[in-house]
């Protein structure tokens, strides 16, 4: 039982913080606009030229096969430098799990590399109009066709689909509600697929919609064996909810600013933001203690809705509490767009009324 | 004791609720033809000058109303800062729904679609200017539908009217009651409508009790309002503006949780609502900042006062 | 609309600020022991025979025939003065609206006077083991005996039903859940019922089990008709979690004191109390505004369900910000024996999980 | 980096657990000859004097069992207190279950069981004396099980162990996570089995949100201690006992809205865990002072530090 990073660790933050010193961009556009997408691309080819784009994948893939907790270094370095947000998100933190687990040497090799250099962006497609929270209600569908599928329904809150170059998602192959459901891949720049953008609260294009319109992706598109999608989706899920999607150097970060945003105010605000910096401190934490049992073996199972649930409620605090620091100045300011962002924490990845019900029907063992 | 609204004012705020029933956030003259048309503007109004005189308490269902509408433009202002610093003849003006007037200290809302700016000076006075003798200079907003102003004007000495800066305030936490009620009606409804794993998500019980907690944050805040308005009291104000802006702010985050993704979009209305939440929490005060001011001022205080009534 | 006292209720609230100031007989002994509820009983005499101990009843029955208002008013003076709690207050609060509502007008002339001066002291016995939210569970059963019935089955967390003399609640007359219940008043010095004490978290025995054998008691003893019992209880228990039982004067005080009490505190705990301040006021506003609907004639309905949420969280966490503001001190103090009550808020009288659910189905429209 | 217990600790506690399994709150020797045979009380103590010799992180799974077991008497004072302030031959007897210290500033907790009493002086000093050399006065304790006493002591000089306090204030932060675990498990032991509407209550989704909240609270609280025990720095350890503080209290407050009025009363053994959640919770510093202290000592402040590690 111990705290202490060993001298690799140490250096390894080291490089981190001396090459983000060197090479940040500065502020780029949001990444949910035509340039900002380019200029975000951009930025994370130079990430991967370095090495730096994936460090915990394997070195043929464009890694450096890092450990848990050099990824948890190289994340702490990454928010505190303020470098800029993640346009691979999807792919690095969804997918390539799912191939890792799920996929074959073929498609490792295919799609990982590029997914590194940020040559091809991914978009998540999980939600249908009908099937938020419910995911086994979907009703998109995969007709076997000679050498493949062809692909046909209504995808909603597709996440980057507005400039991403490919997808995944499920589609149905069958009418049994779990195990009708087939984990694909496919392309977005085809005609059968029609990309339309949604406008979010902020204005910009974060999400989009996405008909499918007997679009063809060949076997080799399709990850796991068909029908097994549900179970190789909750496995994604599972990260995603988990220690992969938030890691957590965003909030250290978020806290130190938060903290210094109130310095001098009013103590029943300052005592908020102390909080939250310890709260963040406790996920940082409790972080290390979760990459321990991974590293020797374990699996993260429902205990990754926790997290989910503690990182989603505090990131909305943090924001919350600037905007109350702010008053009326705090729109225009980087943490009212944070704000807005945060909001959809609790909602996204299964909502924080979902993940509730997990905890206590599987972490704690209540009746469902 | 009679704390109750009168019929007479609960069906003039039914009809201020019919007139603006298909605007919300839209900026433009069709809402405000349709608040003159009613007589919103002549509410307080000294008669000699073609309004009602009633007292701000009166107009507060009013007022409420044209927060539930999201209504658009500086109708609150118009209606609430006019009898305080205008002359009859412009009030006249006002009553008629000719004149515009938009109020604010740091930042003015909505000063762009103003004849009249009434600018905060020191110690709760007010300097009435010409928008064409000052230089607006746009300031971001919470709120694409409430304009922000930074105002750039010069020798702004005017009269002392802190009760003004006061009603303005108790008129916003109004508002925000007005906003949080629809806010809850529609996630009530949405929450009837929208199934998931095969049942209304209002049938969920942690649905029922996230939309009764925003039902007992505005019912308890209402009350603080209505006597804000009839005291003006510094206390009673804060505690009208920060109860009302936690309820409202309240009810958006619950909106939200309620509708999921979808109200995070430009599908739904949804967010006029929303944004006029955050702006209008924000404006005369945060909740924070009345929160503190209320500690300041309790019983036992240097500046505290007893319980009223 | 106002928020102006008549002269009428200023007179009022001078007369019974003046007669608590002449006749406070100081801290009584808690009246959940034998001492403590004979002082309680004595002093409620002295109230009644000043015609204060029931003031809003008719002067007929030991009342002033005051008006909600006035209610109101004595209530402040009396909870601001800290005068004693009232041991008869099942009586009176629970008991007596039914029977003003349900029982025929000889219940009333036998029953009513001897409660305000409280001659006969009252137990509520609404819960049974297996049914503790879920009333319409009861199975403590009335059996049909020529001139009246007979009553066997087991009650708990019957408060009072220590010291008692008499006791109301639900019998089963009929195996149908909710039409199969009776309301009875039952005495508590008869053989044929055991009064057992229950001790709680302070060591004193507020409640009590009961277990009837064959009691008898004659048809004069049935509020209303036999069958009748779920509509009357629920009419009650409206007037239990509404506005009867707790009126805004006990909370009031308590606010005054707690604002006291962290005067000069870490100014997150003085925000704290003056939200509870606030909050006490905001009950109170809206209970002028509910007594105002009232004298209107209009019924309170599922609205009450608002107030008993909102008073008993109010009390909870005025009690906790006081053990917060007294660390280990708090012990010993009467902030603690508050606590300990206050705990009990959100539970009887209807869970306030039992509560949230009405509001959102009865007073929102929220689907069941 | 290995922020995990090993083996042999979680081993140990499950011991820890095993003999106190039918203990509870009650005051006498037993539970204290059991922890003794398992070596509990040697666990601090120097190998020179017949101890294991270990740091206090090591020992805190043991602890945190002791918590929840609701164990009675100076149980952890002795474990923590004695290596900081006694000598070899004391500590000989410490190890052997045969000396019995407890430890406090204004209040000390079940001084009439201990052996040699440890009081607080000015500047985190601590002076040894012997009971029979003070007068105990009771006061008032929210735990019946844990009576708390003041001493009145003459010329109470002593040596400087600002660490030994923290170290009590972490071990005390160790038991409050057993009591909410224990809360929590009870809790959910009793909605499983709680039959109300032809259901069991934990079926209902606020049951189940109210106990997932109570989960999150302990999960995080949780490497606070550890870290505190690690550090002993002044503001982890503040981090550690206000955050375990807030999550027994709220474990403790879930525990009884779920059991309902039988929770409230002499029926069932709850009322023991309840009553030590409170008094630990106020115990070396409630969580509210805590929390106060963090403000100061955040980075930043005069007093600050940087993020560790």
């Amino acid at each position: 039982m111990d705290l202490d990073f060993t001298p690799a660790e140490q250096d390894f933050r080291a490089e981190v913080r001396d090459w983000l010193a060197a090479h940040h961009p500065g502020v780029l556009p949001s990444m949910d606009t035509a340039a900002g997408f380019r200029a975000h691309r951009a930025w994370e080819a130079e990430l991967a030229a370095a090495r730096l784009s994936a460090v915990s994948w394997p070195v043929e893939y464009g890694g450096r096969g890092a450990s848990l907790i050099e990824w948890l270094v190289f994340e702490e370095e990454y928010w505190a430098a303020a470098a800029p947000g993640r346009v691979s998100q999807n792919g690095i933190v969804l997918l390539a799990p799912t191939l890792f687990a799920f996929g074959t040497p073929g498609q490792r090799a295919r799609w990982l590399p590029g997914m590194a250099r940020a040559d091809e962006i991914w978009a998540q497609a999980w939600s249908e109009p009908e099937a938020g929270s419910d995911l086994a209600a979907l009703t998109a569908r995969a007709e076997r066709v000679p050498g493949g599928w062809r692909l046909t329904g209504h995808k909603t809150w597709s996440s980057r689909a507005a400039y991403a170059s490919h997808g995944f998602g499920l589609f149905r192959t069958s009418g049994e509600r779990h195990r009708g459901l087939t984990y694909f891949l496919f392309p977005l720049d085809e005609p059968e697929v029609e990309v339309r953008p949604i406008a979010q609260l902020d204005g910009e294009h974060g999400f989009a919609e996405l008909r499918f319109d007997g679009l063809f992706v060949p076997d080799s598109m399709v990850v796991g064996e068909p029908g097994e999608g549900w179970r190789i989706a909750m496995a994604t899920t599972s990260s995603e909810r988990g220690l992969s999607l938030r890691s957590p150097g965003r909030f250290l970060a978020t806290a130190d600013r938060l903290v210094e945003l109130a310095a001098g105010a009013d103590p029943v605000l300052a005592d908020r933001a102390a909080r939250c910096w310890i709260d963040a401190e406790a996920y940082r934490l409790h972080t290390f203690a979760t990459a321990r049992r991974l590293m020797a073996g374990a699996e993260i199972g429902p205990a990754a809705s926790l997290g989910k649930v503690f990182w989603s409620e505090l990131d909305l605090r943090m924001h919350a509490l600037a905007r109350d620091l702010l008053g009326e100045r705090a729109a225009g300011t980087p943490w009212f767009d944070g704000f807005l962002f945060a909001l959809a924490g609790p909602i996204y990845a299964g909502t924080n009324e979902i993940q509730r019900g997990i905890i206590a029907e599987r972490v704690l063992g209540l009746p469902r | 004791m009679n704390f109750a609204f009168t019929d007479d004012q609960l069906a003039f705020a039914a009809l201020v609720r019919e007139v603006l029933a298909a605007e919300h956030g839209v900026r433009g003259d069709k809402a405000w033809a349709r608040l003159a048309g009613a007589g919103f503007f002549g509410l307080l109004v000294p008669e000699a000058y073609g309004g009602l005189g009633l007292r701000l308490v009166d107009a507060l269902p009013a007022v409420e109303e044209a927060g539930r509408a999201c209504v658009a433009g500086p109708v609150i202002d118009t209606l609430v800062a006019s009898p305080y610093v205008l002359g009859g003849g412009e009030l006249a003006r006002v009553a008629a729904g000719e004149l515009r007037v938009a109020a604010g200290a740091a930042r003015v809302a909505d000063a762009d679609l103003a004849d009249l700016l009434v600018l905060a000076g020191p110690a709760g006075s007010a300097a009435v200017l010409s928008p064409q003798s000052v230089r607006l200079a746009p300031h971001p907003s919470a709120d694409p539908g409430r304009p922000l102003f930074e105002v750039e004007a010069t020798g702004t000495g005017g009269v002392a009217v802190p009760d003004m800066w006061r009603a303005l305030t108790v008129a916003t936490a109004a508002q925000l009651l007005g906003l949080a009620r629809h806010l809850l009606a529609t996630s009530v409804e949405y929450a009837r409508q929208r199934v998931q794993f095969g049942r209304p998500i209002g049938s969920f019980q942690a649905v029922k009790h996230r939309l009764a907690d925003v039902a007992l944050a505005v019912e308890f805040a209402a009350p603080l309002v209505w006597r804000a308005a009839l005291s003006l009291g510094e206390r009673d104000v804060s505690a009208a503006k920060a109860a009302s802006g936690e309820a409202a702010e309240l009810a958006a985050g619950s909106a939200l949780q309620v509708h999921g993704a979808i109200g995070y979009t430009h599908e739904l209305p949804l967010r006029h609502w929303l944004a006029r939440v955050w702006a209008l929490s924000a404006a005369h005060g945060s909740p924070a900042e009345h929160r503190a001011r209320i500690r300041e001022l309790l019983p036992g205080s240097a500046n505290g006062e007893g319980r009223w009534p």
